[in-house]
């Protein structure tokens, strides 16, 4: 059976520690731009932690919201791009083919979501920073869109390994590098269309909602609302 | 009249064509980034286009070596030199010691066996050169291991190399290359099995 | 590099980097022969353990095959090694249970910091120049021994200090170790954001000299006293774990979670109820809530045991503490006074946590021993859902951390220095601290460290302490060597965690305590009898051989180095800690501030910065590039000011404002945030180094630079909350404040 | 004949500026070509450097080089579209004008199709977006904008290149035959051998024709898929219903604007006063005119329906351009379009040639404008306020923009500079009594052609 992976975000979990934004830095070979860079909006974070204020002083609140991609089923990104750079695959990835990529820009414009980055220079690595490089991972050059992959370098080691075994990817084994080190478990991995999986179990969640939902871009991450007796 | 006057225009017109044109070249004259510096940039516009081309030097190889000869002696590729190419992604070029296994007592005499056992002696590998191998631009993430588990012979990619003392590209390793190849054997076909 | 050169690099498609060794063998560097055989592009996972603070969660340790620049014989050459390409956490330890903060995550670039120190250098130039030049293990080591032996000679063997950082294993075991063997008071630690004054509540209260384990995976209840259990503080990860499953972990039980503090932290956003209260008066609201449940009769007095005898007036019930009077103290309305203390009473096991800024304060120990006190009236000290402590493995000679006697304090040992003409430290070594950026200025600890004639430091990296150093003897990274941490806090089960070097070094570096070790053996009174290891690994296997085997068959040295370390019951039920009591029950006095209100209007804030706590990792681009959480701010530091305060002083975000104690001032850019108090400016420490690599120096402010040197009387522990500053806009926005984020609320636009 | 008929002295007028070159057409050349030159090395200097030279940023990944896009494909709807309309309904006036505006249709085009290239992060991969069959079995996805921009725009020039040789032809044969030497042997190449024979004329006739109306609804799709580049995404105040037609009438609001000023430079400089009357001007005014009155009404009722629809993303662009840092260029856009054009082109007193052209100026300002309000603020307040984003543009992007405003210059001065720039024929046709020519009348026609030396 063809696999349909999905990710679910617990919002009453996710503490704001951004480990997994750091995770899926090292992970995915994502370059620094440095201050001057950052300065004028060029950084890359495949994966933030959003943060909203709500009221003032004493009664201020404020809450997290991990984005990364969201590897729409319908999503908007795709048809856009003039070169199929940006497509959907079989498994229902949101592929980003950066040999492909021709750089219009096109894709970002379109994601409501703003997870899609773009190399404006090749990115450096002050030696020997670079051996820390992924080699499972590209290193993308520059006028070049990139974004979240769900890992897809893991995703494929799995399932070569899977068909080597000739044995399942059991639920849970296969993490992006984000899941993994979510110290609070507030992001979960794994098969939709196992309906046992424990992503799909918080997937149909009564606290479950989709970012942005009614944009019809039917995202493959649920973000399950935080709780509160306040 | 008016003809030597065009005449006029081009002479005046020429200084400040090449005026910018001298400028154009000399900004593109910059420096290749500090050897301090990992990048995926090129180090000059002519590798930048070689590359746009699919230009690629032949691999010089620092002394010939016999692929036949081993085959001959019953040597397999994927079980002596190359053996990591069924473990994982990559084949991998044998380090010097692999060479040493054997040659520590066959063919000691003959003078590259010598050049080998020096390379050994003095601690320092033995300068192969990569034969095949995708320009990184291509973002292609090759992986040995289960075209072997799928009874992909090495001559299919790499032609007859055994046949070679000097190894020589002699497929050339084009996309449609592969998607023909994949297509026939019902592989998938999808971009993210290669590209990521 | 600066991003000039970054700019210049050529945009002309595609990498020919990976090509470099597929076609012309021209302009490359030879090739050594591997030392060892390993797949290419297949990945082993081997243990680690994370350095960056004391909470010592267990690692696994990706590493795969690449080619580094190594240096052989004088030649440098290109060698296939295992290299570290990624850190997870450890599914197998106790503590990380498999997940890993920001931090740990980018400890990897400790290793392969552009940076980093490759070679022993010797100085040249002044103090603090930074005039190095390399010189040869043999010669750093020979230097190293002539003092040490020049001291000895002289008769003042205990005029040697050595300062270290918060080392819970045999690393610092090895270190107090050689010290008394060579008659050297023992080591100093100084941690600007530490834990000393919990600590001795703690002995105070419960007996243990440690840090607490808080069950949230069991709890019902949090109530936190300025506690960043979920970012900075005590053991972040197990704690996370922990609130991750109190939150939704339960079908049908979610815990609640009360946050008091004066400015909110990122646990504080957490919070279902976040209560700002007045700063240094926390431990009141813990009384008033104790008051409450007394005089309720909720629960009663003596239930507290020891923990209540230490507080003045607990056995009369607190009268001091009514609502009204700790509303009038604290700023917290009755009302909610007295319903919080009714939903501790309901909903058990709670558990109250007191952590950072509230005992950063005069009164800070009172302030712990109140919130134990309550913790202890709740019944919730050592059950299920409370406070636990973690079973400590007894160490052979360990005295120092077991009975409460206090070690030598930066303050005093800087005092010492300054005022004696001859100075009573004639040789100082300096492993993992620097005091001179996270000091404050009062103690002088630079003019100090100055006037000490020789002193050497096992530093990776030239930072504002390292740089003054006669002679840098460059220690191997994390990954390159053997590691071992006996935490203290964060499980249920004694835990040494063991990690065996994932790859060889890059740099002609040596690990610091084989350096230790072979110095002991060169000494003209070599101390080599009392110190028997000739490595550090030796030192390691004794120490795990003591320890029970895990499984009859197995032995715990071996087995730990496959596991990634040893946990368990240890033998004869851990340590045994002398209680420390009081002459007399202590009574919650009003904390001291250093500066009148007249003229300093605001509190003085400073907090651990989530990516660089007390500005230990500023070198690491990953985290400088990190969005702050809370801010969004990148490579940046910044002030926080609430939104009522910026307007009446007409400071706009991103504007550069002058915050001035009296000790100093410093500017930086302001960032409005309705999480902090209208009278508290907090500013995040981490930023602002004069020299520490070329990612942090001379970026952003150091808040420290501006604390009053006043102390916890008890511990003497700095007391960083209590400094009073004014506020003054100096200009306007300079680009120095980078945010991620373009909005601060998620609809502004809606028209109402 | 005597070398003294009108029409003798039409074409002494008109091929002047052929025969004779003046030091100020150097110098105007010179110029121009600097720019131009200059902006190409710009381009350059990009390329190598990276485009993160531009001012463009995360969110905001398109800023002045599509405006510049947008801008220059609706000035190239002066031409084809008006010329086209006028011929077919066989506006007399039409005659002298027509010439100027194919023309500066196809550079425009020309121009405007530069920069969906200048844009990319790897313009070096441009021919991506061209279908042509391949090994790797791969071609442009064609459920893109972008592609179809590809295929509107590449027929949309061949027509209008079409459009504007057809009618050259008879008056590149007045050149061949008026001039020497290698310029004879050109123009003659140009001609196509066009002797004037009666057939040739009827053939002419109803190719024009053919053209006039096929090029009509080219013209118009091609702006309409333009507008689809931005409504086909799900951007707050782009995934509009209103688009095409906004656009549409904006790009044929702003072609209006720069032909007009076009004629007032050639009618200044080539001495055409008495072939550009100010009824010319007067009558491009009211186009203009009703253009202004159908852009605003586009825009009032864009700006309503968003308004009164109160939805958060889309309110917030809104807020941004209304009230927020976009405001000032907003306002200025509906004064340049509005209230400055409408009051000239309203009054006859006012609807002088001069204050045609002082109302174009502020038109093309006004649809600049108008077409970056379009795509920034959105870009930069798009769903999640946390990735909202500022613009700032760059010098790289200025002087680029600089310099195709030279480059549209330059060729126009160059085209009028080789071929007349008013159709001669057209206008000795408009002073005979009215078409379909008879066989004598187009006899006489042929006399015209004929001229000794």
């Amino acid at each position: 059976m063809a696999h349909r992976w999905g990710m679910a975000v617990d919002l009453d979990r996710c503490t704001g520690c951004e480990a997994c934004v750091t995770a899926c830095r090292a992970e995915n070979n994502v370059p620094t731009v440095g201050a001057a860079q950052a300065a004028t909006g060029r950084a890359i974070h495949w994966m933030r932690v959003e943060r909203y204020w709500e009221g003032e002083f004493p009664d201020a609140r404020l809450k997290f919201r991990p984005v990364l991609c969201q590897q729409c089923d319908a999503a908007p990104c795709e048809p856009v791009c003039p070169t199929y750079a940006s497509h959907h695959t079989e498994e229902g990835l949101n592929a980003q083919v950066y040999n492909r990529c021709i750089g219009t820009r096109y894709c970002a414009n379109a994601c409501p979501y703003n997870v899609r980055f773009f190399n404006f220079f090749n990115p450096i690595w002050d030696k020997p920073l670079h051996l820390q490089l992924n080699p499972d991972v590209s290193i993308r050059e520059v006028g070049v869109m990139e974004k979240c992959t769900f890992c897809v370098q893991r995703i494929s080691a799995a399932e070569i390994q899977a068909k080597a075994d000739n044995t399942p990817i059991t639920d849970g084994d296969l993490k992006p590098a984000c899941v993994q080190s979510c110290p609070a478990t507030a992001l979960v991995f794994g098969d939709l269309n196992d309906s046992e999986s424990a992503v799909s179990r918080l997937s149909r969640s009564s606290r479950g909602s989709k970012l942005l939902g009614d944009l019809g871009t039917q995202p493959k991450v649920t973000y399950l609302a935080r709780q509160s007796q306040a | 009249m008016h003809t030597d006057s065009y005449g006029r225009f081009l002479r005046w017109a020429a200084p400040l064509v090449v005026a910018l044109a001298a400028v154009s070249s000399c900004r593109l004259a910059e420096e290749p980034p500090a050897a301090s510096v990992f990048t995926p940039a090129h180090r000059t516009i002519g590798s930048a286009v070689n590359d746009f081309l699919n230009i690629r030097p032949a691999p010089a190889q620092p002394f010939p070596f016999p692929h036949k000869a081993h085959l001959a002696k019953g040597i397999m590729c994927t079980e002596y030199c190359h053996e990591s190419a069924v473990k994982g992604p990559i084949a991998g070029l044998p380090s010097v010691k692999t060479c040493m296994i054997c040659h520590e007592s066959i063919a000691t005499d003959r003078p590259l066996i010598k050049t080998v056992a020096d390379y050994q002696k003095r601690g320092i590998d033995i300068p192969w050169q990569r034969v095949y191998g995708y320009a990184s631009e291509s973002h292609v993430r090759f992986n040995h291991a289960p075209h072997l588990r799928a009874k992909v012979d090495c001559v299919t990619c790499h032609g007859n190399i055994g046949q070679q003392t000097v190894a020589e590209r002699n497929v050339d390793l084009k996309m449609g290359f592969c998607v023909n190849c994949h297509k026939s054997k019902q592989a998938p076909n999808e971009c993210l099995t290669c590209h990521f | 590099m600066d991003r000039r050169a970054f700019i210049k690099v050529t945009a002309i498609t595609g990498t020919s980097a990976t090509l470099a060794n597929c076609g012309n063998p021209e302009h490359q560097l030879i090739r050594f022969v591997p030392d060892e055989e390993r797949v290419p592009g297949v990945a082993e996972w081997k243990p680690g353990l994370c350095p960056l603070c004391s909470a010592g969660c267990g690692l696994l340790v990706r590493v795969m095959e690449g080619d580094a620049e190594v240096l052989r014989g004088g030649q440098t050459g290109v060698m296939k090694m295992g290299l570290a390409k990624k850190l997870e956490g450890n599914p197998a330890h106790p503590i990380s249970q498999g997940k890993l903060c920001a931090r740990g995550q980018a400890a990897i670039q400790l290793t392969y910091h552009p940076d980093r120190i490759a070679h022993p250098l010797k100085r040249t130039g002044a103090r603090g120049s930074g005039q190095f030049q390399e010189v040869s293990w043999d010669v750093a080591l020979a230097e190293l021994v002539t003092q040490l032996d020049g001291l000895a000679a002289a008769g003042n063997r205990q005029s040697l200090a050595f300062m270290t950082g918060p080392s819970t294993g045999q690393r610092g075991e090895l270190v107090s170790q050689f010290l008394s063997r060579f008659g050297a008071p023992p080591a100093l630690s100084y941690e600007a954001f530490g834990d000393e004054v919990l600590r001795r509540a703690n002995l105070m209260s419960f007996g243990r000299s440690q840090l607490p384990t808080l069950d949230l995976p069991r709890t019902r209840y949090v109530i936190s006293f300025g506690a960043d259990f979920l970012g900075t503080w005590n053991s972040p990860v197990a704690q996370s774990a922990g609130y991750g499953h109190m939150r939704q972990g339960r079908s049908g039980v979610r815990a609640t979670f009360v946050q008091l503090e004066s400015r909110m932290s990122q646990t504080g956003a957490n919070a279902d109820e976040w209560i700002p209260v007045r700063p240094g008066t926390e431990g009141v609201v813990a009384l008033g809530l104790a008051h409450v449940l007394l005089a309720s009769g909720l629960r009663p007095a003596n239930a507290a045991g020891r923990a209540g005898a230490v507080i003045d007036g607990w056995s009369s019930g607190l009268s001091a503490y009514t609502p009204a009077e700790v509303e009038r103290r604290t700023g917290v309305v009755a009302a909610r006074i007295e319903r919080l203390a009714r939903e501790l009473a309901d909903q058990r096991p709670g558990v109250a946590v007191i952590g950072g800024a509230p005992l950063a304060h005069t009164n800070g120990l009172a302030a712990a021993l109140a919130v134990n006190a309550l913790n202890a009236l709740l019944g919730s000290v050592g059950e299920p859902g409370g406070v636990n402590f973690m079973p400590q493995i007894a160490r052979p000679g360990d005295t120092t951390r077991s009975r409460g006697d206090q070690p030598p304090t930066l303050a005093r040992m800087t005092a010492d220095i300054l005022a004696a003409d001859r100075s009573p430290v004639q040789a100082l070594l300096i492993d993992d601290a620097n005091p001179v950026f996270t000091a404050p200025p009062a103690w002088r600890v630079r003019e100090a460290l100055v006037k000490v004639p020789f002193m050497a430091s096992f530093g990776s990296f030239i930072d504002e302490t390292s740089v003054l150093a006669d002679l840098i003897l460059p220690d191997h990274s994390f990954l390159e060597s053997w590691t071992d941490a006996r935490p203290e806090s964060g499980a249920a089960v004694a835990v040494a965690t063991l990690a065996p070097p994932a790859m060889r070094p890059l740099h002609q570096t040596r690990a610091m305590p084989d350096v230790l070790l072979e110095v002991a053996g060169r000494l003209a009174q070599p101390l080599s009898p009392a110190l028997p290891w000739q490595t550090f690994d030796e030192m390691l296997r004794a120490a795990f051989a003591a320890l029970p085997a895990p499984a009859p068959d197995a032995d715990a040295w071996s087995s730990a180095q496959q596991q990634g370390g040893w946990w368990g019951a240890p033998a004869g039920n851990g340590l045994q800690i002398v209680p420390v009591g009081l002459a007399a029950p202590l009574k919650l006095a009003d904390p001291q501030f250093d500066g009148a209100v007249a003229e300093y209007p605001f509190h003085f804030l400073p907090y651990p910065s989530q990516a660089f706590l007390d500005g230990r990792l500023a070198h690491l681009p990953w985290l400088q590039e990190l969005p702050d959480v809370m801010s969004t701010a990148m490579w940046s530091s910044w002030v926080e000011i609430n939104p009522q305060t910026a307007a009446r002083l007409r400071i706009a975000e991103g504007d550069i404002v002058e915050v001035a104690s009296t000790q100093g001032s410093l500017r930086a850019p302001a960032l409005v945030s309705p999480g902090v108090a209208p009278d508290v400016i907090a500013m995040p420490a981490g930023q602002g180094h004069e020299t520490f690599t070329r990612y942090a120096s001379g970026r952003g402010q150091n808040p420290m630079k501006i604390l009053a040197p006043l102390t916890e009387p008890e511990t003497g522990a700095l007391a960083w909350a209590a400094t009073r500053v004014r506020l003054s806009r100096v200009g306007g926005p300079t680009g120095e404040l980078i945010l991620f984020a373009g909005g601060m609320a998620e609809h502004p636009n809606v028209r109402r | 004949m005597t070398g003294d008929t009108p029409d003798r002295r039409i074409s002494d007028d008109l091929l002047r500026p052929l025969l004779t070159t003046s030091a100020r057409f150097y110098v105007l050349v010179a110029f121009l070509g600097a720019i131009v030159a200059a902006g190409l090395v710009t381009w350059i200097f990009q390329m190598y450097q990276g485009f993160g030279v531009t001012g463009i940023r995360w969110p905001i990944f398109w800023a002045f080089y599509v405006t510049n896009f947008v801008f220059w494909i609706g000035i190239s709807h002066a031409g084809t579209l008006i010329s086209a309309i006028l011929r077919l309904v066989n506006a007399r006036w039409r005659r002298p004008v027509t010439r100027c505006a194919e023309a500066i249709t196809v550079f425009a085009l020309m121009i405007g199709a530069m920069f969906p290239i200048i844009h990319l992060g790897r313009p070096w991969l441009f021919f991506w977006l061209v279908p042509y069959p391949n090994q790797r079995g791969i071609w442009p996805n064609f459920r893109s904008p972008l592609v179809w921009d590809f295929f509107a725009i590449s027929t949309y020039l061949t027509g209008s290149v079409l459009f504007l040789l057809l009618p050259m032809i008879p008056d590149l044969a007045l050149v061949r035959d008026r001039t020497t030497g290698t310029r004879s042997r050109i123009y003659g190449v140009l001609a196509l051998g066009w002797q004037g024979t009666t057939k040739q004329w009827h053939r002419l006739e109803s190719a024009m024709q053919i053209m006039a109306i096929a090029i009509l609804p080219v013209a118009v799709s091609v702006h309409t898929i333009v507008s689809f580049d931005f409504s086909m995404a799900p951007v707050p105040m782009w995934h509009s219903t209103i688009f095409g037609p906004y656009f549409v009438a904006g790009a044929i609001f702003s072609g209006l604007a720069a032909l007009i000023v076009a004629m007032a430079f050639l009618r200044r400089l080539l001495h055409l006063e008495e072939y550009l009357h100010p009824v010319h001007f007067q009558n491009l005014g009211k186009l203009l005119l009703l253009m202004s009155l159908l852009w605003a009404y586009f825009l009032f009722a864009e700006r309503l329906t968003v308004w009164y629809g109160n939805e958060a993303a889309e309110m917030a662009v809104f807020e941004a351009t209304q009230r927020g840092s976009f405001a000032p260029l907003y306002w200025t856009m509906v004064v340049c379009n509005f209230v400055i054009p409408f009051p000239i082109l309203a009054l006859k007193k006012l609807r002088t040639i001069a204050g045609c052209v002082f109302a174009s100026c502020s038109v093309l300002i006004g649809m600049w404008l108008e077409r970056f309000l379009i795509i920034v603020p959105s870009l930069g307040h798009k769903y999640l306020p946390y990735s909202w984003g500022t613009y700032r543009p760059r010098p790289v992007e200025i002087m680029i923009t600089i310099s195709t405003f030279a480059a549209m210059a330059l060729l126009y001065v160059l085209f009028a500079k080789f071929v007349p720039i008013i159709s001669i024929w057209e206008l000795k046709v408009g002073m005979h009594p009215p078409h379909p020519v008879s066989a004598e009348e187009s006899e006489e026609a042929q006399q015209l052609w004929r001229t000794q030396p």
